[in-house]
C-alpha cells in the first residue's frame, strides 16, 4: 500500500476541496460546526474521526452539495459552490462518490441497478455500464446478489452496494461515511483496498469512521473533529 | 432528452395504481356530467331550433273558407322560403282545445284553420316574404311568429345552459384540484428517490422529467379506464331514460364536440398530472441546493 | 381502550392531509349529485301533488250561464272536500286559448266557464261527491279529474326518478372506492410504522385501531370542508338558477331529508375510511407473524 | 464484569429460546439457515458472529417472531410460536428487545417517544414512562438530544436510542444486531456496559457484532454462524 504522499496525477485545476471559516447550524440551533477551515489538496487521503455528533457527517454533507453553510465559503474543484448555477452544481456532484451512513439505496432497483445509477444519469453507454457495475460488484464480492433487491439483502451486502455506487464513475473526490461499520474484518479490508487503488489513480479520498483498528493499519493521516471544530488539519499542514 | 429507461418504480406499489385509480374514478364522474350538460343542450337546441323555423298561418273561419285555406295552403307550398307546410288536422285542433274549452264545447265551435309551416330559412326578410304571399291568397290569415316562444325559449336555453355549464366547471375543477393532490400525495413516497438522483448529478429536468412521464402515463391509464367504465354505466342509464316518455326525455343524438370532449379527459387528466409531478418534483428540488 | 395519544404522524406530512382534501373534493361533487336528484325529486312530487290534487269544472255556455257559475262556484266554496275553488278569469282563458285559434276568433266565442278546484283529499269517493253536488247545481258541467296527465306525470316520475336515482348511486360508488383507495394509499406511507409497533408487542386491534381513529378524523374534517366548499357553490348555481324563467325551473324547498343526506356525507366518508384503513392495517399485520 | 456463568436469576420456567431442527428461504430461494438447533439458557450472554451474509440478521429474526422458519420449530420461553396465536404473540413480543441492524426509529417521533413507545404499547403509567425513559436518554448521553426527530441525529445517536428502545421494558431477552457499528469506543463500552447490568439483572442476551474487538475484550461465549450453519455452539454446551 502506497503512503499518503501528495499524488502524482494532479489533473485538476485548483485544490479539490477548499472551507473557508465554515460555519453550519441547523434551523435556529446552536452552531454544529464552527469556524472551520480546512483545504483537501487533490489526490490525497484522509481519515475523518471524532465521537459520536461531532460533525462529521454534517462536514461531508457541506463538501457533497447537501447543505449550505450558515457562515462562510466552501469551494469545491476551486470552484465556488455559493455562487454556482443548480446545473452547474449537478455537474459538480458527477465528480464526487458519496458513501451515506444510512446507505440510501432504492428499494425498487436491484443491485445492479443501483450501481449503474449515477452513470446513467451521466448518459454513459449501456454496454459500458454493464461491464463497470459487473466488474465492480464482483470485486466487492456481490457478483451472487446482483439481481436483488435491497431489502433482500444483508446489512453488510447493501453497504457494499452503497460503496460500489459511490465509486462506480470514478468520481475525483470519494466521500465515505462510516463506510465498514456493517461488515466484518476482512471485507472492510478489501473495501480499504478498493478507496486505496481509486487514491492511486487519482482520487481524493475522506474516509469518517470510529473504526480505530482501521485507521491505526492505515498510514493516513487523521482530520478529527470535536464537538464541531477541526482538532487534527489535513496532511498538507501537519 | 427523452429516455424510455426509468429510474421509478413504474408498475410499482400502492402509489402508481393509485393515482391511476383515482383518475379512472374522476375522469368517470366528469364523463357523466359532460354528458349531462350535453344532453342539456341538444334538447334545448332543438326546442330552439323546433320554435324558430316555424310559423303558424290562422285562416279563421267564415266565408270563402275551405277556398281561402286550399289557396293558402297552395301559395306556401310553391314559395321558396318554405320548406314544408301541413294543415293541422281538426282532430288535432280539437285535442287542444279540448282540455280548455270542453268536449261538448268544441264540436260546435267555428274554429279557424291552423297550418303549420317549416320555414328553410327563417330571417325576418323571408318571414315578410311569406306574409305577404299568405295575405294575398287570404286576406284574413294571421301570421304567428311564435315570438313569444321563442323569447321565452331564448331565456330558457341562455338559463339552463349557464347552470348546466356551472356545475360542469365546478365538476372538472374539482377533477383537476384531486389529480393535483394524488399525484403529489403519490410523490411523497418518492422523497428518497428525488434525494439519491439529486445527489448522484442528475439534473433537475432529468428528475421532474422522470415523475412527469410517470405521472403522465398513470393518468392516462386511469383516464381511459374510467371512460371503459362510463360505457356501460351510460348504457344502463340510456335503457332507464328509455322508459321514460319520450316526450318528456326525448332520445337525443350527442354531438360529435360531445365525445370529442369526452375523448380529451384521459389526456386532460394526464397533462394535469404531468405539470403538478413536474412542479412539485422542481419545488422538493429547490429546496436543496 | 380508546386512547387520544396517537403513535402516528396525525396532523403530518402529506398522506394525511392528502385524505383530507381528497374526501373535501369529493363530497363537494357528491353533494351536487345529492342536490340535483332532489331538486329532480322535488319538481316532480310538486307537479304530481299539483295535479293529482285539482280538479277542473267546465261550466258549459248557455241558459242560466251566470246564476249556474255562481251556484256551482257557491257549492264547492262549501263542500268539505274541497279546499279551495276559484273562476278562472276570462283573460286568462282567452290567452290560453289565443295561440290555438287566434285573436280574433276568441272574442266572438261563447267559452264555458273554468273553475279551478284544489281538493283537501284526492281519493275517488271525494271526487265522486264532489261530482255529484256539482251535477246538482249545473247539470250541463263537467268535471276533469286530470286523469290523463296524471298517468303521464306518475310515468315521468318514475322515470326520472330512477334515472336520479341511477346517477346518484353511481356518483356515491364511485365516492366510496375512492375514499377506500385513498386511505390505503396513504398507508403505504405507514408501513414502517406499522412494522414498529408490530415489533414492539402492540396487538392487531391496537396498531388497526390508530390508524382507524386517524382516517375516521381526516375523513371527517375532510366531509366537512367539502360542505363549507359547496356552500357557496350552491349559491352560484341557485342565483345563476333564479334567473331562469321560473316556470321551467321552479324554486323549490328542498326537502328535510336532503340536508340530512348532504350531513351525512362526512360520517359517511369517515366510517368507509376507518374501515378501509382498518382492513387493509389488520390485512397488512396478518401477512407478518 | 460478571464472567458469563449461568445465572441466579432464573424466573422464567423453561428455556429463554430454543431452535430445533431449524431452516429458513426466503420465497424460493436457497437455504439461508439449515439445520440450526440450539438452545440460549435464561440469563445467558452471548455474541453472534460470522462474515457479512451468514445469516446472523435472519437467525435473530426467527427469535424476535418477525419470520417463521420455513422448517423446525422455535420454542420461546418455552412455549412453541407455531401453535401460538397471534395474541399471544404480541404478548411474547413485550418480553423481547430489539435493537435493529437499521435501527427503525420512528421519523415522526422524538427521540423520548421513541424509547417511550414499548411501555406505552403495553399500557405502562405514564409517569413511569417519563421517569424510566428520562433516565436510560442520560444513560446512553442523549439527555441533549430527547426532543430531536431521528433525521435530527447523528447516525451513532440514532443508534443509541434504537438501544434505549429495546430495552427500556426491562426485556427478558435482549436481541442485538450491531448495535455498536456506528459509535466510537468510548460509547460502544457504555453501551455494552448496559447489556451487561440488564444480563446482572436477569436478561439473556444476544448480540449480533462484527467488532471484534469488542468480543475479544468480554468474556462472553460466541456463537459463530458461517454460511447459514452454526460452528460454535451456545455457553450451555461448550
Ligand atoms: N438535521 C438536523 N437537524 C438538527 N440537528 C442535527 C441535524 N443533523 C445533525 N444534527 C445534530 O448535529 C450534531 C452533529 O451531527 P452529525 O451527524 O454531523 O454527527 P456525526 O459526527 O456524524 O456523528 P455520528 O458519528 O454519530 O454519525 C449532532 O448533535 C446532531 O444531533
Ligand atoms: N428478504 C430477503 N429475501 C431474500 N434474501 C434475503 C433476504 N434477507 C436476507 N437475504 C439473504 O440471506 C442471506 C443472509 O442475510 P442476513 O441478513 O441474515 O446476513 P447477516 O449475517 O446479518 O449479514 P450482515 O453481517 O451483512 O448484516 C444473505 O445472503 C442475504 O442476501
Ligand atoms: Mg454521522
Ligand atoms: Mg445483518
Amino acid at each position: 500500500m502506497n503512503p499518503p504522499t501528495p499524488q502524482v496525477e494532479k489533473k485538476l485545476p485548483g485544490d479539490t476541496i477548499s472551507l473557508n471559516q465554515v460555519g453550519l447550524r441547523y434551523d435556529g440551533g446552536p452552531e454544529v460546526l464552527s469556524d472551520l477551515s480546512l483545504t483537501i489538496a487533490p489526490g490525497s487521503f484522509h481519515f475523518l474521526t471524532g465521537p459520536s455528533g461531532a460533525g462529521k457527517t454534517s462536514l461531508l454533507s457541506l463538501m457533497y452539495l447537501a447543505k449550505r453553510p450558515t457562515r462562510g465559503r466552501v469551494l469545491l474543484f476551486g470552484e465556488d459552490t455559493t455562487a454556482a448555477k443548480r446545473t452547474r452544481l449537478a455537474i459538480m456532484r458527477r465528480r464526487l462518490g458519496v458513501v451515506f451512513q444510512d446507505f440510501r439505496l432504492l428499494d425498487h432497483m436491484t443491485a445492479f441497478d443501483n450501481v449503474a445509477l449515477p452513470l446513467r444519469v451521466a448518459g454513459v453507454a449501456p454496454g459500458v455500464v454493464q461491464r463497470d457495475v459487473t466488474e465492480l460488484l464482483k470485486w466487492v464480492g456481490l457478483e451472487n446478489e446482483m439481481d436483488k433487491h435491497p431489502p433482500a439483502l444483508s446489512g453488510g451486502q447493501q453497504q457494499r452496494v452503497a460503496i460500489a455506487r459511490a465509486v462506480v464513475n470514478r468520481p475525483k473526490l470519494i466521500l465515505a461515511d462510516e463506510p465498514t461499520g456493517n461488515v466484518d474484518d476482512a471485507i472492510a479490508l478489501r473495501l480499504m483496498t478498493l478507496f486505496v487503488e481509486l487514491h492511486k489513480i487519482g482520487s481524493s479520498v475522506i474516509i469518517a469512521t470510529h473504526n480505530h483498528a482501521l485507521v491505526e493499519r492505515f498510514p493516513f493521516p487523521r482530520l478529527h473533529l470535536e464537538d464541531g471544530v477541526l482538532t487534527r488539519m489535513p496532511a498538507a499542514r501537519n | 432528452m427523452f429516455t424510455l429507461r426509468s429510474d421509478l418504480p413504474l408498475r410499482g406499489g400502492g402509489s402508481g395504481r393509485f393515482v391511476a385509480s383515482l383518475v379512472m374514478v374522476l375522469v368517470f364522474i366528469a364523463a357523466f356530467a359532460v354528458t349531462l350538460s350535453s344532453y342539456v343542450g341538444v334538447l334545448i337546441s332543438g326546442w330552439e331550433r323546433g320554435v324558430s323555423g316555424t310559423l303558424t298561418v290562422q285562416v279563421p273561419a267564415g266565408e270563402n273558407f275551405d277556398a281561402e285555406v286550399a289557396k293558402t295552403l297552395d301559395v306556401l307550398a310553391r314559395h321558396p322560403a318554405v320548406a314544408h307546410a301541413s294543415l293541422v288536422p281538426r282532430a288535432q285542433v280539437d285535442a287542444l282545445l279540448k282540455p280548455w274549452i270542453g268536449e261538448g264545447a268544441v264540436k260546435d265551435l267555428p274554429l279557424p284553420a291552423l297550418i303549420d309551416v317549416e320555414m328553410r330559412d327563417s330571417d325576418p326578410a323571408a318571414v315578410a316574404a311569406v306574409d305577404a304571399s299568405v295575405k294575398a291568397a287570404a286576406p284574413r290569415a294571421v301570421i304567428d311568429e311564435h315570438r313569444v316562444g321563442l323569447a321565452r325559449v331564448a331565456s330558457f336555453a341562455r338559463g339552463l345552459g349557464g347552470v348546466a355549464a356551472a356545475i360542469i366547471v365546478l365538476v372538472t375543477a374539482a377533477l383537476a384540484v384531486t389529480i393535483i393532490f394524488a399525484t403529489r400525495a403519490s410523490l411523497t413516497e418518492c422523497a428518497q428517490v428525488i434525494e439519491v438522483l439529486h445527489v448522484v448529478g442528475a439534473k433537475d429536468g432529468y428528475v421532474a422529467g422522470q415523475f412527469a412521464r410517470r405521472a403522465l402515463l398513470q393518468a392516462v391509464t386511469g383516464g381511459v379506464a374510467g371512460l371503459a367504465l362510463y360505457a356501460p354505466a351510460l348504457g344502463i342509464v340510456a335503457v332507464l331514460a328509455a322508459r321514460v316518455d319520450p316526450e318528456i326525455l326525448p332520445p337525443a343524438h350527442l354531438p360529435l364536440a360531445h365525445w370529442l370532449a369526452l375523448a380529451l379527459l384521459p389526456p386532460a387528466a394526464g397533462v394535469l398530472a404531468m405539470l403538478s409531478a413536474n412542479i412539485t418534483v422542481r419545488r422538493t428540488l429547490a429546496a436543496k441546493i
